[in-house]
């Protein structure tokens, strides 16, 4: 087993010798940081070049039967991925580790990302019938797999790899052959399967506020932000969904949960996930989809209808890269304008977008908000990089999380009940099902202000359009202003939204350490923008914006500030690097 | 006139004051064209609804895209008028999260049947407990005269003007096809056998599908006129009866009979011997039976069953699992958030 | 029956009167031009305020029986509205009307619209179960029925009316209650059959060049277009639509042509649509599919699609007013942001938009060869106004349509195919199934440049969701330059696009006529921008972009050229008017 | 080993070079899991195309999304890898307007029954000269094992932590409700009977939905065992074959008689009598029979009808009409643009 452990480790710090040399490529393997006589767990370290510090702990265990997980699971950090070799996880195995009952069904991973692959059997597989191939020689191959699902998860060229075997095996044809077709069998497999990437997060550098701390992903603190959310507002939840790359492990993460009254409910498609929502939220439940891009396409007209029914929703979008199917796995914020105009006729909504994994909470807990207090579905901006990049995340206090009310309409004695009159902040009265004397009906068709009948009159139409935007406008007058990280002098506003938050201010601050003078902000805001949102960009003489697309938001902000905004534009289906964002500031000094 | 519903979130109405048919009009103006079938079904609808015991703001009708959507705004309970489809959607939303409640779908045949189709055979094997209203004019109305997935071959409709090529749906035998627990089909001119439908429908806990052939007169007229007109209709009505035989006719003297190569047939009493009649049994967990009624008539211009098909049980949508309607306490949320792996700082 | 005729000539009349009064009312209604005796027919003559005429021939005609539509047609200008009560067209009445075939079915009345209302049938039955009515009085209240129709078609207040009939008949309850029963039944008729509203459009006050000239509407003009295009480029047409008010037209348009080798198909849904257009696409059809807002939404992944695989298509909307189902019988341009962004990811591509109803068969045209020539779906924007407004339009010659070439690729000896290899105008490779040598697969998932095979590369997306716009970008070069009608010293441009063409033209022609200097210009290209838009801007003062939405255009030039155009928006399910245009003006002067 | 495929667009093949499996494999690896059954669909799909006699450019595999999705990227031949659901869809589009093209559509469990219900059976109601490939693993295999619509009740699978409670599809009677000219059942690990279910599949006029049980090894390994596994198949496969009494079992002891009700089930030979077994005849017009052999199980862990259900004539999608498929000419288009009311000015 170690002689399999070891060669494996070859593989990777050869590979990695290699891979450190191509310039774009961000991550590095080091050598593992000890393995136990006997047992053939290997670990690699991944960390971003631009965020190395020396001693941190792995972050990706690669366990090849239960003993080398007991003995390595100490190490890892709350939120390292675990992938292991489900074959081994016999009842004989666990016993020989010592376990007592089976660490994958028992709950005790659950702080980790576990991938449960039968690598055995599938190496098995992948090596029948090549000829002169012995049973040990497959055996062994089941590291390559291994090597080949991580090349795929951190998307390396294979071409080095398997060079390197064909000259390590050069004079064994069965073993290279077997080999070959394991470490293709672990690559096809993490492809075929949309294995998702995972991302590493370096805590901010800032000191840390005391407080109780767990290790989140933005996948998780998202269906703990919208719990919570239900919680506090005394809405049941109820999540709708079609599965899809990356936005399914949502529906994964909430499903658990029935036991705290969330009901998930695996849709035929993403229609019917919003209308499902949609329909809950008809029935006062804080009603939920979420998606991925191509999702969202389908999802439209259900929104639309939700604006004009102003009825309070939430709509995640996990944004993934590329149009149509695209790459799934990859990271990119190419959805902002489809968000904001992507459906037919005038549709305003709220568009928010968390910047950090941890942020996703209160992301997840002020879309609620926003719907709730505003009668209006709201889409809330993930991607794949947030969802799945964990970090050190403080643990709110349950009584210090807003309430919320969702102030649900009764019928006043002698009162005509008015479907579409409006509160101070344009929000019309939720009138749930159940409530005696507020049957109503409502629908698509343009509604009379008011009483919401039918109505096709011209200057009722104009107006109905016009409160609808109003509402949603009315909003920046309650959220945030945006909150510009400034130095005294600086002239250079580096202007970000979503996930690049990180890199941004990583690379601002070397920038800083490097002497320039340099501002930066995250807006989280991206319909509509926070009202000072003019004031701050007419007071800086450049305005960059670093996005993952060909400059969605410049679009926006130049649109309605008349400021000539740069983009940084990376469409490349992975994260902004601090690195860039430095050379960006660098180059306009 | 009180029959009890039990069950399928249709509240249990005790004490509550005795409710009549106007406790069910809503203050609008109904503004289907003059003689449109809808507007019997919308009254005999009406009619029924006190017999459920259920105060109207516990009932909520969710209504689809075209004239038989307009069926929302007329009822005066909750009611959402959709999206083209959609409705079955909106609706298993409304019922998995609100079992208080007793929720009905209208929806025509374009809705259900074309843009919806996937809606709804999901919501039928699925058993959400809904009752589907399914409009079948054999066109489409609002849309002013295209072909629907129920119009005959041939026939000549705006969007076709060489004749429908479409081989058409048997929503019947669809919904079966689909594992349907309740399948009937009536007609909107026979008050009396469409209440009786409505009834059961409303009884069966799980989703109920019933077609509703309706007269269309402005672009569809008397596509049901076998089976509507005094001349026809007791020729051409095979009224599926639980626990009867099948047989029909002007003196009863037809009957549905299982042929020797194992199909059924409509034959003449006096031929066969009543005895040699199948009887029905809409109880059956198998729907073979069922399926092959079903298939007795392509089209309603010949002997036409109608009746329950199928009503049979099985667990309903959302019932099944351990379910929780509130949500969390603060307790139980301070707990989840915390985790199994939470570290203190200073 | 000229007893009913002129009650109903009275009530219209009235009507007319009445609600002349009305300060944002756009038609006038004047009393029939002459009406022979013994027929009950009556003509209408609406004709807005703003380009009233004197003299115009009628162009609605209601016709109760054949007797009146045969006295009674030859005035009609073509493209004219017939609505005829269908159930007076019995044989005998024919007869009496010297028919020798009914006009209804035999094809005489093809230069017309011709709405088919059984409204004797439908009155009687509106009418059954009034206490006292007799059968005479549900015989005359079928005029009602059709002034009920009418008042839906032109959107008018129904109180007016119906105090009107409560005044004249108080002393004869059971025929106000007929009257009533009737009138409301025509209204309910209109607007649950979604009876479409025309719109008359005046000639241009321009001379008329010598030519062969008929009347079309925009959805013929499209549909001759289309069936044009198809010609010149030898490809097969397929339309795929699924009827959706007002684009069904079309589809009734074209499904009549199958002896000229048009195929349509009236799939399941929006989203089948596409999918057979793009699937005949594939195919080597000029494939389309056409629909209005609703179907857009649901038509975007698909049309996503097409921009990865990069194959010709055409979409059609023909935008109608409102979010969600909205006023699906009413005209709007709220569509123009959806069709540019409304999809995941980064996906470009052209949008065109034709602004009069003759405009509509050269932007089908156009939209043919840009799709064919760039490989390209292309989204061309209608609306309700255009769809069903007619005006004089100058046939042209065939010969002098250009022809395109589907430039089909085929194989070359000992040469590799590469599917995502590019010609000049960065447009890939047809290679249409059935080409011996060139069997390849193509798919939504990010594509390795040049051979189309599946890359998850970093610089491989980049460099692809660079060449799909820049190919898209690069139209601007083939395109024509926005033509500005101008007059020295102009300070003011209008700037329009879409069915707006025709009020701006006679707002700025009256501007003009009442002494302000004053430019104006129609973009026919909304994506990519004529090259030489942002010289035309910068060139103005000042910049006033009418639309019928909140402001979209606007947002898009504010976006890309940083000039602050200001926005006329009218959101009212109605067109633009001339006078609103000149006033605009005026305000600005 | 040439069969004769006729009409449907599949080309005549005459005096073409004889073609091999080798000819059906394009140059890009395969990329499945190993032991994925995906493989040896593949294989005996590549195998059985030459039979054709249809050049590998005639031939066109559109496909969804999904690992069988993939499918398109390994036949040498056209193909076209669409969107999730779509495919029938995008395959109507080029079967309606080439007829001189043979079309397969590859589609799994989730593309096909999930998302794209409403696609599958309008294409198989019309008739469209289409093969639908359904890969049925009862799993949703690349998103990493989610429940599918055929997923059997109870299920735990990634998104459903407390069991499946939707009640599975049945994809047989789903297409067989939905009007379906051919449906057949057949398994990833039995070649021949894959391959004549291919051939007939090929031969039939119209559109033809072929299920394939095919395992998953990842996220649903042995779904099938109880068909495929040498200890048990012979017990448990049904063999419908034409014109032959249903029977089955390891030493053919078992077989399906209708029963006193009218049911079908299932019997010991012994106990009723080998007339008493029903009769195979998959050309019937009636459904009936074929709808009920299709209920005999819901779940292939029993005893489970593999082969054709049904195989009719009707008119197939786009050949009814009088087609014509070049566009106009020069002289119609003028005509056609001039209309019936021009007038000439100057
Ligand atoms: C997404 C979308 N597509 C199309 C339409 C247009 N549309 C409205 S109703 C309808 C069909 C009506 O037919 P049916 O469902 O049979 O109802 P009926 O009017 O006959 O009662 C259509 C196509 C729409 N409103 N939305
Ligand atoms: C619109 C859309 N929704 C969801 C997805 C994600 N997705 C891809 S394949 C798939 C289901 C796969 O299951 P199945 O069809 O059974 O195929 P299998 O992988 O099992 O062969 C899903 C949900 C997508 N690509 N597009
Ligand atoms: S069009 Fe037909 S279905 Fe619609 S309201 Fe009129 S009569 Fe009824
Ligand atoms: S996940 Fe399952 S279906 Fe997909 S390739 Fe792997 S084994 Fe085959
Ligand atoms: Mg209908
Ligand atoms: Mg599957």
């Amino acid at each position: 087993m170690q002689l399999a452990g070891s060669r494996f480790t070859d593989a990777t710090a050869m590979l990695g010798n290699d891979l450190a040399t191509l310039p774009n490529f961000p991550a590095e393997i080091r050598a593992p940081a000890g393995t136990l006589a006997g047992v053939s767990a290997f670990q690699i370290h991944f960390a971003s070049r631009d965020i190395l510090t020396p001693g941190d702990q792995p972050n990706v265990l690669v366990a090849m039967n239960p003993a080398a997980l007991k003995t390595n699971l100490s190490e890892l950090p709350r939120g390292a991925m675990v992938i292991v070799n489900e074959d081994a996880f016999s009842k004989r195995n666990l016993e020989k580790a010592g376990y007592a009952s089976n660490p994958l069904e028992d709950g005790s991973l659950s702080a980790f990302r576990v991938h449960r692959i039968p690598m055995t059997s599938l190496t098995a597989r992948a090596v029948e019938g090549i000829e002169d191939a012995s049973t040990r020689d497959a055996g062994r191959a089941k590291n390559l797999f291994a090597l080949g699902v991580l090349s795929w998860l951190y998307g390396r060229p294979t071409d080095v790899t398997k060079q390197w075997m064909q000259k390590k095996f050069a004079d064994r044809p069965a073993v290279l052959m077997a080999n070959l077709a394991a470490f293709n069998a672990g690559w096809s497999f993490g492809e075929t399967t949309e294995l998702l990437d995972v991302q590493y997060r370096v805590k901010p550098a800032t000191d840390v506020p005391p407080g109780t701390y767990r290790n989140v992903n933005g996948t998780t603190a998202l269906s703990l932000g919208l719990i919570a959310a239900s919680v506090r507002s005394g809405l049941p939840l109820l999540l709708a969904s079609y599965p899809i790359t990356p936005a399914s492990e949502l529906l994964h993460a909430l499903s658990r949960h029935a036991s705290l009254g969330v009901t998930t409910i695996q849709a035929e498609d993403e229609i019917a996930a919003a209308g499902m929502a949609l329909g809950a939220a008809f029935g006062g439940r804080l009603g939920v989809t979420a998606t991925s891009g191509p999702g969202m396409d389908l999802k439209a007209e259900t929104i639309g209808l939700a604006v004009a029914l102003e009825l309070p929703m939430i709509i995640i979008d996990v944004q993934r890269a590329g149009p149509s199917t695209g790459m799934p796995t990859k990271t990119e914020q190419s959805d902002l304008l489809m968000a904001i105009h992507g459906r037919h006729g005038e549709s305003p909504l709220p568009v928010i977008a968390p910047s950090t994994p941890g942020g996703c909470f209160a992301a997840a807990f002020e879309a609620a908000e926003l719907a709730i207090r505003y009668r209006t579905p709201v889409i809330l901006l993930s991607d794949t990089f947030l969802a799945s990049s964990s970090e050190p995340w403080q643990v709110p206090m349950v009584p210090e999380l807003p309430s919320m009310d969702p102030a649900f309409a009764s019928a006043a004695e002698g009162e005509e009940f008015l479907p579409y009159a409006r509160d101070d902040r344009l929000a019309r009265p939720w009138a749930v099902p159940g409530t005696p004397g507020l049957a109503h009906r409502i629908g698509g068709l343009e509604k009379a202000d008011l009483t919401g009948n039918i109505s096709y009159e011209a200057a009722n139409h104009a107006r109905m359009t016009e409160l609808r935007a109003a509402k949603v406008e009315r909003i920046a007058e309650e959220i945030p202003p945006l909150r510009v990280d400034s130095e005294p002098g600086a002239r250079l506003l580096v202007l970000g939204w979503g996930s690049s938050e990180g890199a941004i201010r990583a690379g601002v601050q070397r920038a800083r350490e490097a002497g320039h003078v340099v501002a930066c902000a995250q807006m989280h805001h991206l319909n509509p923008f926070p009202a000072n949102t003019g004031d701050v960009l007419h007071s800086f003489d450049r305005v960059l914006v670093p996005e993952m697309n060909t400059g969605q938001l410049a679009q926006l902000l130049r649109a309605r500030y008349l400021v000539d905004v740069e983009s940084f534009c990376k469409v490349q289906g992975q994260p902004v690097f601090a690195a860039e964002i430095e050379e960006e500031i660098a180059r306009r000094q | 006139m009180s029959a009890v519903v039990t069950g399928n979130g249709n509240g249990d109405g005790g004490g509550a004051p005795v409710l009549t048919k106007a406790d069910f009009q809503s203050d609008q103006e109904t503004r289907w064209c003059p003689g449109c079938g809808d507007y019997a079904v919308l009254a005999a609808v009406q009619q029924f609804m006190p017999e459920l015991g259920i105060p109207p703001e516990k009932i909520v009708f969710i209504t689809g895209i075209g004239c038989a959507g307009r069926f929302a705004y007329y009822m005066n309970t909750y009611g959402m008028h959709g999206i083209h489809g959609r409705a079955p959607a909106l609706a298993t939303g409304l019922a998995s999260t609100r079992d208080d409640l007793s929720i009905w779908v209208v929806t025509g045949d374009g809705d259900s049947l074309s843009i919806g189709g996937n809606h709804l055979i999901h919501a039928l094997r699925r058993n959400v407990p809904i009752k589907i209203l399914l409009f079948n004019n054999q066109i489409y109305g609002l849309t002013k005269g295209q072909a629907s997935p129920t119009s005959e071959l041939g026939k000549v409709t705006k969007s076709t003007p060489f004749g429908v090529a479409d081989h058409p749906f048997n929503p019947v035998s669809l919904a079966l096809g689909a594992e349907a627990t309740f399948v009937a089909r009536t007609i909107d001119r026979d008050k009396r056998h469409l209440s009786e439908v409505l009834r059961a429908a409303a009884t069966h806990e799980g989703a109920a599908l019933v077609e509703i052939y309706q007269n269309c007169p402005v672009f569809n007229d008397g596509a049901f006129a076998a089976l509507t007109e005094k001349e026809t209709k007791d020729a051409n009505q095979i009224r599926l009866v639980a626990g009867e035989p099948v047989r029909f006719g002007v003196d009863n003297e037809r009957g549905v009979a299982r042929a020797a190569d194992g199909h059924l047939a409509i034959v003449d009493v006096a031929d066969v011997g009543a005895d040699a009649l199948i009887v029905h049994d809409p109880h059956r967990l198998d729907p073979g039976l069922a399926f092959s009624l079903a298939r007795l008539a392509d089209n309603p211009t010949v002997p036409t069953p109608i009746g329950i098909f199928r009503d049979v049980q099985r667990p309903v949508y959302g019932r099944s699992l351990p379910t929780r309607t509130a949500p969390a306490t603060e307790v139980e949320l301070a707990e989840l958030l915390l985790g199994s792996d939470s570290w203190t700082v200073g």
